[in-house]
């Protein structure tokens, strides 16, 4: 395989999680071992990408030789490769934290799943072609329903239930503008469409349509009714990939679609956007700030700074291209630093046998290294220095500043602080001297370290801001739309 | 008005039927109905316009993606119907329930 | 076209119907009629491919899953509760009101797509002599297309991943085994070995008329459906490995071409001389793996395996 | 049109007639062992009529042949699934309808 000059990895990206999910459902015993090896592997193939773009700049593969509109294209850029990055660093802690987290059959199910999941995620990111995309994104949104389901019970299964109902009605309004789409300009390939697209009424009602769709998937206020129910019930592995890498998906494919095609046709839709997300902003922490359950606190968090990602929309146009690297950074932070959260919460209702905020007493003795993986990624959600979170949600203050936008400024420091009273809220109970001394279940060292080491990568990552900004340069999609 | 926009106008109000219900109703199976229901309008939309090629012969490409879109159609029903069976065992009755308390 | 319009009419008049109606058993009898209804649409549309599909996948299994789920759902549960008694009849209206604006904005944009567009049409012809095969739906789905396809039958065997654990989940048992009926018995004797037959010839055709894997895997599925209904059940030595092997064939298949592919640097290129029979070869990996994915699927629960553990 | 074509009009309309007097047993009879009776005796027959009136259209014996195969899958099916049918209904106790 090497022999080439061009060593396929986005290709061994896709091929690689989808043979490894075949082969943990032939094989469930010696599924464990078939998924590290597979993290392993990707990331490293992620960094071989990564080389590729650094030395070939953009990358674009035309599958079956055929190429676009007839077939369908790879595609690749710094932003992809940010998001395969992210995924690989997520993905290889969550499949640390699994290897004790599951009974056997629920193993047994979890592997083949969640790699499936993945094979998913880094398709969805490399595609250029929007119905290759809708197929990503059911093999994504199904995969993540039967995930959620694993753990049984009530809350679970309902959770699936509304969120299996959310994401099919999100696919079928996001399909309906890639038939607009198709029949409008005659192809599905993303940037022949950029060439081709216009104010036509098909253009608008795709925009509509497929807008819907996504921010239906990403759970923007206020179509975020399915997500704390099916994050907070999920197992905590499931938890932690679902409102890491899964609700950033749909995110990407709007900030791809929007740069590509409708960023000159909304510019009222972007104001819509920045208030939807000051609004899931507001509503989102203050919901975190009243709930009594830890998992719901962290849900409804995810709420709220997904409401961060949509704010930037009305500032761009002024602020252009360095305010998209904020946003990216955010969501990078965001992703490491949700995914530490949820799964020291894990450990924390693993150890406790619940997760009551008020009964988090014993924690912190206990746990240590699960409490200091809570405290640093609600460093990064609470988006103080030196976190990457800083980096990200001072950027957008910034751009909102310099335009004089007082009330989205506002919002943002507003939630900002709501974020501290809820993080600290858990925090206080949590380091509270315990007085009993009950039995309680040891938790495996994997999963103390796991979310440990994704919240000092999110800090850490307020030290990266260059190097991840070059990296965004090559092949920079904000170009076309930063300046319209 | 020919047969492609006149069939495509149909899926577009199948489609929207669709969603009525899906939204409206509480059943579960009736929203699963509902949903393919609604995937039947798209696929015919997708095909219908296909026709306006100006020749006998209609785009064939929407025929494949329709092919490929009912697969998945029929994948997400299955496992939306072995979920709605769990759900109905757990609620017991076939709907949602409304409280999102979280039970440890 | 006034045959089209009627048509229109009666199957907006169905769709209403199966929503609307109180009785859960009629609704889906209604739906799989629509799913008939639809498959006659895509004949009067020259879509025979997509008419094949309907009938045997959307009307055909769906129903007889919608089906055997009702069956599943508990008893105390009043069939036909409806929507509208809890709710105050100002929603249904806002509702109806929204969408009817959501649907005429649609119906505007789609009336004012131009008359005449080739779409792809064009690329399709000109490629066609490279792809392998003749029948252009096949060329796109397992040629220009082939990608998508990867991904779809990994969605199906995703499915019945899911239901698989969801139903792990349960503790009650398989369903009782049926007593043996003599009519069935020998239907099943009859029209499995035919159902086998005309599988292979529609796997067979697919490669220059309509017909191909997922036409040929949902007839197969029939079959096993047939035989499932007589009561027929896995013998639990072939329920563990041999089973998975069966189900994942396809997708590995696929897989490992793609694999091979980029042996030459490129992903799902096949070279032209040999496009035709790594086609079918593909295609009868994908009809067998399809055919039984829709068979387990319809059973629900996974067959017992030898030593219990199921 | 010629004889044949005359010949096959004839037949579809006589086919198209079953399938109304069938279909009308089935809304109109008492009872779900008339109405099968109405259903599968005058749709087979009706079927036949139509797939004779086709075959006479027909171009090649091939196509005969598999019109024919079409009329018998159907008569084989309908027969067993009423009576399955009709077996389940007497099992589960639904009596025959009396005058």
């Amino acid at each position: 395989m090497i022999l080439h000059s061009e060593t396929p990895w986005p290709a061994l990206l896709i091929l690689l999680p989808l043979a490894a999910a075949m082969l943990s459902f032939l094989f469930p015993r010696s599924a464990k071992f078939t998924g590290v090896v597979t993290a392993i592997i990707i990331a490293l193939a992620v960094v071989g990408f990564g080389w590729h773009l650094q030395s070939e700049g953009v990358y674009r593969h035309a599958v079956g030789g055929w190429g676009a509109p007839l077939g369908i294209d790879l595609y690749g850029d710094g932003l992809t490769l940010l998001m395969l990055a992210v995924t690989a660093l997520v993905g290889l802690a969550i499949t640390l934290y699994s290897l004790d987290y599951f009974n056997t059959e629920q193993a047994r199910w979890f592997w083949p799943l969640w790699l499936l999941l993945w094979a998913a995620l880094n398709a969805l990111f490399l595609s250029a072609d929007i119905f290759n995309l809708y197929i990503t994104l059911e093999l994504m949104g199904m995969a993540a329903v039967a995930l959620v389901a694993l753990k049984g019970g009530r809350d679970a299964l309902n959770g699936a239930m509304r969120y299996l109902l959310a994401t099919l009605l999100g696919s079928l309004a996001y399909l309906f503008g890639v038939v607009l789409l198709y029949h409008g300009y005659g192809t599905v390939d993303i940037a022949l469409l950029a060439e081709r697209i216009d104010h036509q009424p098909v253009a608008w009602a795709a925009l509509g349509l497929m807008g819907a769709g996504l921010l239906l998937k990403t759970a923007l206020f206020p179509l975020h009714f399915w997500l704390p129910a099916a994050h907070a019930s999920a197992p905590a592995p499931v938890s932690a990939l679902l409102s890491a890498l899964v609700v950033k998906a749909s995110f990407y494919i709007f900030l791809r679609l929007w740069f590509a095609l409708f960023a000159p046709l909304g510019g009222e839709v972007a104001w819509l956007l920045g208030l939807l997300g000051a609004l899931a902003i507001l509503w989102g922490s203050w919901q975190a700030l009243r709930q009594t359950r830890l998992k719901l606190l962290v849900a409804y968090s995810t709420v709220a700074q997904l409401g961060y990602l949509f704010v930037a929309f009305p500032l761009a146009a002024v602020a252009g291209v360095v305010l998209w690297h904020g946003v990216i950074y955010l969501l990078i932070s965001h992703a490491l630093a949700k995914a530490a959260m949820f799964m020291a919460a894990g450990n924390l209702l693993r150890f406790g046998g619940h997760d009551r905020i008020v009964d988090l007493n014993r924690s912190v003795q206990q746990l240590p290294l699960s409490t200091a993986a809570f405290a640093l990624a609600g460093v990064s959600i609470m988006g103080l220095p030196p976190s990457g979170g800083f980096i990200g949600k001072w950027l957008l203050l910034e751009a909102a500043l310099q335009q004089g936008q007082w009330a989205l400024a506002a919002v943002m420091i507003v939630g900002g602080l709501l974020a501290a009273a809820y993080i600290f809220k858990v925090l206080g109970y949590a380091f509270t001297p315990s007085t009993s001394r009950e039995e309680s279940i040891p938790i495996p060292a994997t999963m103390a370290w796991a979310p440990l080491l994704l919240a000092f990568a999110s800090i850490l990552l307020g030290f990266l801001a260059p190097a991840l900004f070059s990296l965004l340069d090559i092949g920079s999609p904000f170009e076309r739309g930063a300046g319209s | 008005m020919n047969s492609a926009i006149l069939y495509a106008l149909v899926g577009v109000g199948i489609f929207s039927l669709g969603l009525y219900a899906l939204i409206l109703h509480p059943h579960l199976l009736r929203k699963i109905l509902a949903i393919n229901v609604m995937g039947s309008g798209l696929f015919l939309v997708l095909i219908a316009l296909a026709k306006r090629t100006g020749e006998p012969l209609p785009d064939l490409v929407p025929q494949a993606m329709v092919i490929t879109g009912i697969v998945v159609a029929f994948s997400a029903t299955a496992l939306a119907l072995a979920l709605m069976v769990r759900v109905a065992k757990e609620n017991h009755r076939a709907e949602l329930s409304d409280d999102e308390s979280q039970q440890p | 076209m006034l045959f089209d319009a009627l048509l229109g009419l009666l199957l907006l008049g169905l769709a209403w119907l199966l929503l609307s109606c109180r009785d859960l058993f009629k609704a889906i009898v209604l739906f799989v009629a629509f799913g008939l209804l639809m498959a006659i649409v895509w004949v009067r549309l020259d879509a025979p491919d997509v008419a094949l599909a309907e009938v045997a996948i959307g009307a055909g299994l769906t129903g007889a899953l919608l089906m055997s789920a009702l069956a599943k759902l508990p008893v105390d549960n009043p069939p036909g509760r409806y929507s509208n008694e809890k709710t105050h009849w100002l929603l249904p209206l806002t509702l109806a009101l929204m969408l009817l604006l959501v649907a005429s904005g649609l119906g505007y944009a789609l009336w004012s797509l131009p008359v005449i567009a080739p779409g792809l049409s064009g690329e399709v012809a000109a490629n066609l002599e490279q792809s392998g095969v003749s029948n252009p739906v096949t060329a796109v789905l397992l040629n220009f297309r082939g990608y998508d396809t990867l991904l779809e039958i990994v969605v199906l065997l995703l499915a019945l991943l899911g239901v698989w654990s969801l139903n792990s989940l349960d503790a009650t048992p398989a369903t009782a085994e049926k007593p043996a009926n003599l009519v069935l018995d020998t239907l099943m004797r009859l029209l499995v070995p035919l159902l086998i037959l005309v599988a292979a010839y529609l796997l067979w055709a697919g490669a220059n008329s309509p017909g191909g894997a997922f036409q040929a895997g949902a007839v197969l599925a029939a079959a096993g459906v047939l035989l499932l209904l007589a009561g027929w059940r896995l013998p639990t030595a072939l329920a563990g490995l041999p089973l998975r092997l069966a189900l994942v064939a396809g997708p590995v298949a696929f897989i490992t071409l793609a694999a091979l592919t980029l042996l030459n640097a490129r992903l799902l290129e096949l070279p032209v001389e040999h496009a035709g029979m790594l086609i079918l070869l593909l295609e009868t990996f994908a009809m067998f793996s399809i055919g039984v994915t829709l068979a387990a699927l319809f059973l629900g629960q996974r067959p017992q395996e030898r030593g219990g553990s199921a | 049109m010629n004889i044949s074509d005359y010949l096959s009009a004839l037949l579809l309309i006589a086919g198209g007639l079953f399938f109304l007097a069938g279909t009308l047993g089935l809304l109109r009879f008492p009872d779900i062992y008339t109405r099968l009776h109405a259903l599968t005796k005058a749709d087979n027959v009706g079927l036949g009529l139509m797939v004779a009136g086709l075959a006479i259209q027909a171009d090649s014996w091939a196509v005969v042949g598999k019109l024919l195969l079409i009329w018998g899958l159907v008569l084989l099916a309908g027969a067993s699934v009423a009576y399955l049918i009709a077996n389940g209904a007497l099992k589960r106790g639904i009596r025959l309808w009396r005058r």
